[in-house]
């Protein structure tokens, strides 16, 4: 089942993003070069006044075991996925705009919340 | 022993055996030259309930059913009822080679010994090259299911097929290509008395002279042959070989030529052109003799293309296979030039819809945070501007009076709604909308249109602004992607300073509506509601909202946006806070219905392509004294030129009649109904529609569905706004 | 179709999870407000050949990206 | 020998002339069309027809030969009405067989707004003489009994429009008899005859250029499919046309039993059974301007897919051909035709996915308004000035598929 997800997202501009230091234990997924979603706890200081910052819950996730992961990833995403870990990819996957976060111990699989159900059915 | 099922009789076979050798074996075998290999035609199928399968390209299993195909007809359309299914597996790679004969191999060698990711596909192995796509994408049939190989290159090592007879009597059955026979006498099958003309399988001659003809009921009895001096001579047989050379399997390589697909081996010899045929089926495919070519031909169509399409020949199952060396031959020997061969397409190997389909999705409709809420309370959920929204809950009146007398609460999260901050903000809103955004003071909102460069209505919504950089967009539900790529597609174009986010799926959006909504926002913690047409941050049953005052449905309205993940909580708080209320949700239709008798547009249902502010009613949302915006030059323009049609407001007695609904004015078709309800609260049915000028004017009433309807102003209900402003 | 784009942020992506953005080109000669205004708003060249369109990856970071595409082969260069 | 041999048409080739009355750019349905109906209609017969590659080759020979006029304004409704009614009689008039089968098309919705959207469709439809109305499921079941009503589950069918008068026709066949109509009473069509440019007299088209030499002309009509752009640019006129591609898909041939056409605008495909008994399935243009014939294996898996959604006896149909035409639409929908501005240059353009059953009314109309020198009432809202004039044709109706 994929889970609500409750963090922050941040649009600022791209050299402040480059420089920011995200809190420990966080996960920052770069969504675009302006663009962050930060799951984790604490203070985040950007260089840039125009920043927006904002609660994020507009996505939904769920930890798959990996090779369970790739298994399903082989019959459903039409691009190549990244060979090194950690990493973060986003594209389609089951014809939906997912996000995937690949690390040593778990493949993360987020989407947005209004397309979570579906995505779920899509899902094995 | 195992068995499968052929026309109704049991056929047994031994393990490994394709369908169409156990039927030799059998002494069952369809008419035609069988090569074997999946080329020809001629051993078409119904197996398990799939039609067009080769039976040399099946193994057989035990409890199989094979139906031949009608004699003269056309298999019956399946009833779907089958479980045939494919798995789908995507794949990438560099190289994809197709065809593991010898050049196929040496090619996959080369270039893994260069390190290469190499993926080979070879048919006798089970796995069929379906099509070469750009991408490069190859599409290909295996034991895995249905394969898409992602890759940079292919070879295409597909070897070469053997030519067939086209002769009178090339339809017996009993008669083999040369490789065909070569197998069959590998797997121990007894040929009888075989005659062979042309190059034979090993270990046999060839009888000398040109092939004339065969002879036979049925089966091939006698091949006759004709020396160089003309005598004919009959070469009693039971079993017919002809070796009359190769034509490349190539279509793969025709169909993907300039992607940069690179051919090798048998598969790209020149084909042989045989010798022109005087008899006998050129295309077994779709029944097509040399004397219909010949025909066909003397009445003008001699392009390569025109005969096929006007006979068909090539079109069938084979797609050319057995056709091709012919036809070319036969319009050579018409014509006194070669043309080239016809086009190749995808697919080359037939894939059924449940094959092709593996993996494919329909399109998805994102819920919002409350579709379980709706569901729960038996709403009637339906797709509409690309959600899934509830259209009732079941009592659409009742819902309608529960705004107009009481409060009401509905789900508007589909909304658009973007975020837009930085030191060129206001500048990027100033150009993109046709009303003046600088004097919007913080805390206030204004309804805005979209127009796009001809100056047309794309959208509408509103801008409302948080500080001196920061604002806060909406645009309808089903406006929001192409809002999102539209903001940001001129603030680039621009080179504006600004930050960009779109919310839509973010943040949830619950209206409260009625003569009641203040008194029910007070009981859940708001107790400075904004002003008309103001904003402000407030905290609604403990959850972070902000609270917008506008209305859509002509009554009191707050809109609460919050935090998807708070959706459900603030829905049933208000709910609960609400039940001596009499508070109930509202569904779209009740929401349509509410709108219209305010006469509130919708745009893309009251608007249309040509929709100008002028023919909406709507110059006031557009400013020609401001510097710049976009559409302001096709304004400009486009007012120059009369005036033609004009949304309106229309009313009459009675029901309402239907959307689209023609408006008829004195007998001639003068515009259409966009928007149309029975209004409770006038008693009257209300309508918006499209109505043309007359000589510069708009008629004053018209005639729709054989009724009088009046042209009213609008709103039709609470004209001077007093209930929402309350 | 099933082409691929590269998206500078996410990488090589099919076709399918892009939306299509036209550029549209007044040549110089079409003089006058309206006239100008008219031929951006409708007429187009309609390229045989190499054209430079922009492509908003949705099914990704959600941005513009720019690309040269032969309408002739459908290639990207 | 099928039955489906061509056996009657005879096609008489001619040398080119170096001048004729009239030179019809583009050899398709539309070009002959007019060739056709100015022979027959007005005694003009000094025409010459110049093809790049053969007769039929473009988008006549790759559509999906629906015959519609359910359209969804009434200039469009009545335009394609007299074509409809056109092609019911070209059987007789030309002696010819082109298979033409009147099955009625149903358009099927699975929403509110598309069940308000197809009634809207019957409406407009009904006041200009095109027979639609508007059918309940069961209705649709009697007509169509292969469908699966509730759509997998996922799409239920609400209702449809029913267009009784919606037809196919064999494209090749069309293409023929106007071909040999025409050539018939004596205008030149010329295969293999690429037009590389246009003479000019000042602003005026004065004729053709070709490989084999200059031909001049009393008028140049634009007929051509897919390089319309290319072609008014050598007549220094840019027009407001971007070409698409369109894909559809034929299965192997099997016993008849679909008569009707179905489509969906929903689930964005529609879906026929030729004469030969092929299930032929199409969906919508490619977003992006193309002129590559190639096709897609993206838009095969989805359009099955979809089809299957309503149609669960297409999943054992063995598929066995995919093809691409290139289509030129218009910013709003409609075709654009009559004259340019620049004199001696005419165009019959923007035809989009609907040109095929626009063939006979498109010719009969181009050649009214060449022996007339006067646009013709039917084809005036249609006039590329209106793009100018602001009186862009809206018909969202028509943005269908087929």
């Amino acid at each position: 089942m994929l889970e609500r997800l409750e963090g922050l997202r941040i649009i600022a501009n791209a050299q402040a993003l480059d420089a920011a230091v995200w809190p420990n234990g966080s996960r920052v997924f770069r969504l675009a070069a302006d663009d962050v979603f930060l799951l984790g706890d604490g203070e985040v200081h950007l260089d840039d006044p125009h920043a927006i910052v904002e609660l994020e819950t507009g996505f939904s996730g769920m930890s798959m075991e990996p090779a369970a992961a790739l298994d399903w990833l082989e019959s459903t995403c039409e691009w190549e996925l990244p060979g090194q870990r950690p990493a973060f990819a986003q594209g389609a996957v089951a014809g939906l705009a997912v996000k995937l976060w690949f690390d040593e111990t778990e493949v993360f699989v987020m989407t947005a919340s209004a397309l979570a159900a579906e995505l779920e059915e899509r899902m094995p | 022993m195992a068995a499968f099922t052929f026309d109704g009789s049991s056929v047994p076979f031994d393990s490994g055996d394709s369908v169409l050798l156990a039927l030799r074996k059998a002494g069952t075998i369809p008419g035609g030259t069988l090569c074997f290999a999946g080329d020809c035609p001629h051993c078409v199928a119904t197996v398990d309930g799939v039609s067009y399968v080769r039976m040399c390209q099946v193994s057989c299993r035990d409890g199989m059913t094979v139906e031949p195909h009608p004699v003269g007809g056309a298999p019956p359309l399946p009833d779907g009822t089958t479980a045939h299914t494919a798995p789908l597996q995507i794949r990438h790679c560099d190289l994809v080679v197709i065809g593991q004969g010898e050049s196929g191999s040496a090619a996959a060698a080369e270039a893994i010994a260069r390190g290469r990711r190499v993926i080979t596909l070879d048919s006798k192995q089970g796995a069929d090259a379906i099509g070469i796509y750009a991408g490069l994408t190859v599409l290909a049939r295996s034991q895995y299911g249905l394969e898409r190989i992602h890759c940079d290159d292919v070879v295409v090592a597909t070897g070469a097929a053997e030519i067939q007879p086209v002769c009178t009597g090339s339809d017996l059955s009993g008669i083999y290509t040369a490789r065909a026979a070569e197998y069959l006498l590998a797997h121990g099958v007894d040929l009888g008395t075989v005659v062979a003309v042309g190059d034979p399988p090993p270990g046999h001659a060839s009888v000398s002279g040109q092939l004339v003809r065969f002879e036979g009921e049925g089966r091939v009895a006698a091949v006759v042959t004709r020396d160089w001096d003309g005598t004919e001579h009959t070469h009693p047989c039971d079993t017919a070989i002809v070796g009359l050379g190769l034509h490349p399997r190539d279509a793969l390589f025709r169909m993907a030529r300039d992607l940069g697909v690179t051919v090798v081996g048998d598969a790209a010899i020149d084909a042989t052109i045989p010798p022109p045929p005087q008899a006998g089926t050129i295309c077994p495919c779709a029944n097509v003799t040399a004397d219909d070519v010949k025909n066909v031909w003397d009445r003008g169509f001699h392009e390569m293309e025109l005969m096929k399409r006007a006979t068909l020949a090539g079109t069938g199952t084979c797609q050319g296979m057995a056709c091709l060396p012919h036809l070319r031959s036969l319009l050579a020997d018409l014509g006194g030039t070669v043309q080239p061969p016809f086009t190749a397409r995808p697919v080359t190997k037939q894939i059924t819809f449940g094959e092709i389909s593996a993996g494919a999705h329909l399109r998805a409709y994102p819920r919002t945070a409350l579709d379980g809420e709706h569901r729960r309370l038996g709403a009637e959920m339906d797709r509409i501007g690309g959600w899934w929204r509830p259209w009732t809950y079941g009592d659409t009146e009742g819902e309608y009076w529960a705004v107009r007398n009481g409060v009401s609460i509905g789900d508007v999260s589909t909304l658009g709604k973007m975020i837009v901050t930085g030191p060129d903000s206001a500048e990027l809103l100033e150009r993109l909308y046709p009303t003046r955004i600088a004097g919007i003071k913080p805390g206030r909102s204004k309804y805005v249109l979209i127009l796009d460069e001809r100056g047309y209505v794309l959208d509408d919504g509103l801008v409302c602004r948080d500080g001196e950089y920061e604002w806060f967009l909406t645009f309808t539900s089903s406006g929001a992607t192409f809002a999102e790529m539209w903001v940001r597609d001129w603030a680039e174009s621009w080179e504006l300073d600004v930050r960009i986010l779109n919310r839509t799926m973010s943040l949830g959006a619950i209206n409260v509506t009625g003569p009641h909504a203040k008194e029910l926002l007070e009981r859940v913690g708001l107790s400075d509601p904004p002003s008309y047409m103001g904003h402000a941050s407030a905290q609604i049953a403990g959850i972070d909202c902000r609270v917008f005052r506008l209305s859509f449905t002509g009554e009191l309205s707050f809109e609460l946006h919050h935090a998807i993940a708070d959706s459900v909580e603030l829905w049933r708080a208000l709910l609960d806070a609400g039940a001596d209320l009499d508070l109930r949700p509202h569904g779209i239709d009740a929401l349509l219905k509410l709108r219209l008798e305010k006469g509130h547009i919708l745009v893309g249902q009251d608007s249309d392509f040509d929709s100008t502010p002028r023919r909406l009613h709507h110059e006031w949302a557009v400013d020609l004294s401001k510097e710049f915006f976009v559409g302001k030059a096709a304004t400009i323009r486009t007012n120059k030129a009369p005036l033609n049609k004009q949304l309106v407001g229309l009313t009459m007695d009675g029901p309402a009649p239907h959307e689209g609904a023609v408006i008829w004015s004195d007998g001639d078709y003068n515009g259409y109904v966009t928007s149309s309800t029975w209004s409770p609260v006038t008693e009257q049915s209300v309508l918006l529609g499209w109505l043309h000028l007359r000589n510069g004017e708009l008629p004053t009433e018209a005639t729709i569905e054989e009724r009088r309807a009046i042209v009213s102003p609008v709103p039709f209900y609470d004209p001077d706004g007093g209930r929402a402003r309350a | 179709m099933s082409l691929r784009i590269t998206c500078p942020h996410c990488g090589v992506r099919p076709l399918e999870e892009y939306l299509y953005g036209e550029v549209p080109v007044v040549p110089d000669d079409v003089v006058g407000d309206d006239a100008r205004d008219l031929d951006r708003a409708f007429m187009r060249a309609n390229t045989e050949g190499v054209i430079r369109e922009r492509w908003f990856h949705a099914m990704g970071c959600r941005r513009w990206l720019w690309a040269d595409r032969d309408t002739r082969t459908d290639e990207m260069l | 020998m099928n039955e489906f041999i061509e056996a009657k048409v005879a096609l008489q080739w001619q040398q080119p002339k170096a001048a004729y009355d009239v030179v019809i750019v583009g050899g398709g349905g539309h070009g002959l069309a007019t060739a056709y109906y100015l022979a027959t209609r007005h005694g003009i017969t000094n025409v010459g027809v110049f093809e790049r590659s053969y007769i039929g080759g473009g988008n006549s020979g790759r559509n999906t030969t629906v015959i519609r006029a359910n359209y969804g304004i009434p200039e469009a409704v009545r335009f394609y009405q007299r074509s409809l009614e056109l092609f019911a009689s070209l059987e007789d008039e030309t002696d010819r067989w082109i298979m033409h089968n009147q099955k009625g098309l149903l358009w099927m919705t699975h929403t509110e707004h598309g069940m308000r959207a197809e009634k809207a469709r019957a409406a407009v439809n009904t006041a200009f003489g095109a027979k639609t109305r508007y059918v309940e499921p069961e209705e649709i079941k009697e007509i169509c009994p292969q469908i699966d009503l509730s759509g997998g589950g996922k799409f239920p069918v609400l209702g449809a429009s029913y267009h009784e008068e919606g037809a196919t026709a064999r494209h090749d066949r069309v293409v023929w008899a106007l071909a040999e109509g025409a050539m018939h009473r004596g205008v030149h069509v010329h295969q293999r005859a690429p037009v590389t440019g246009l003479l000019r007299d000042g602003d005026r088209v004065t004729g053709i250029e070709t490989p084999d030499g200059p031909v001049s002309a009393g008028v140049v009509v634009s007929a051509v499919g897919g390089h319309v752009t290319t072609l008014a640019s050598m007549a220094g006129l840019r027009l407001p046309i971007r070409s698409h591609p369109l894909q559809a898909f034929v299965t192997n041939h099997y016993a008849q039993a679909f008569d009707a056409i179905a489509a969906s605008t929903d689930l964005l495909f529609y879906m026929s059974q030729t004469a030969r008994g092929e299930m032929l399935l199409g969906a919508e243009i490619d977003r992006q301007p193309s002129y590559s014939y190639r096709s897609g294996h993206h838009f095969l898996e989805s359009c099955a897919h979809r089809a299957m959604t309503l149609f669960p006896f297409l999943r054992d149909l063995r598929i066995l051909r995919q093809w691409t035409g290139i289509c030129d639409m218009s910013p709003d929908y409609s075709p654009i035709m009559g004259k340019t501005g620049v004199d001696g240059f005419l165009v019959t353009t923007g035809w989009g996915t609907w040109g095929f059953k626009a063939i006979p009314v498109g010719g009969e109309q181009m050649a009214q308004l060449i022996a007339t020198d006067k646009t013709p009432e039917l084809i005036a809202p249609f006039s590329l000035d209106r793009f100018a004039r602001d009186r862009t044709l809206a018909d969202r109706g028509s943005a269908g598929t087929h």
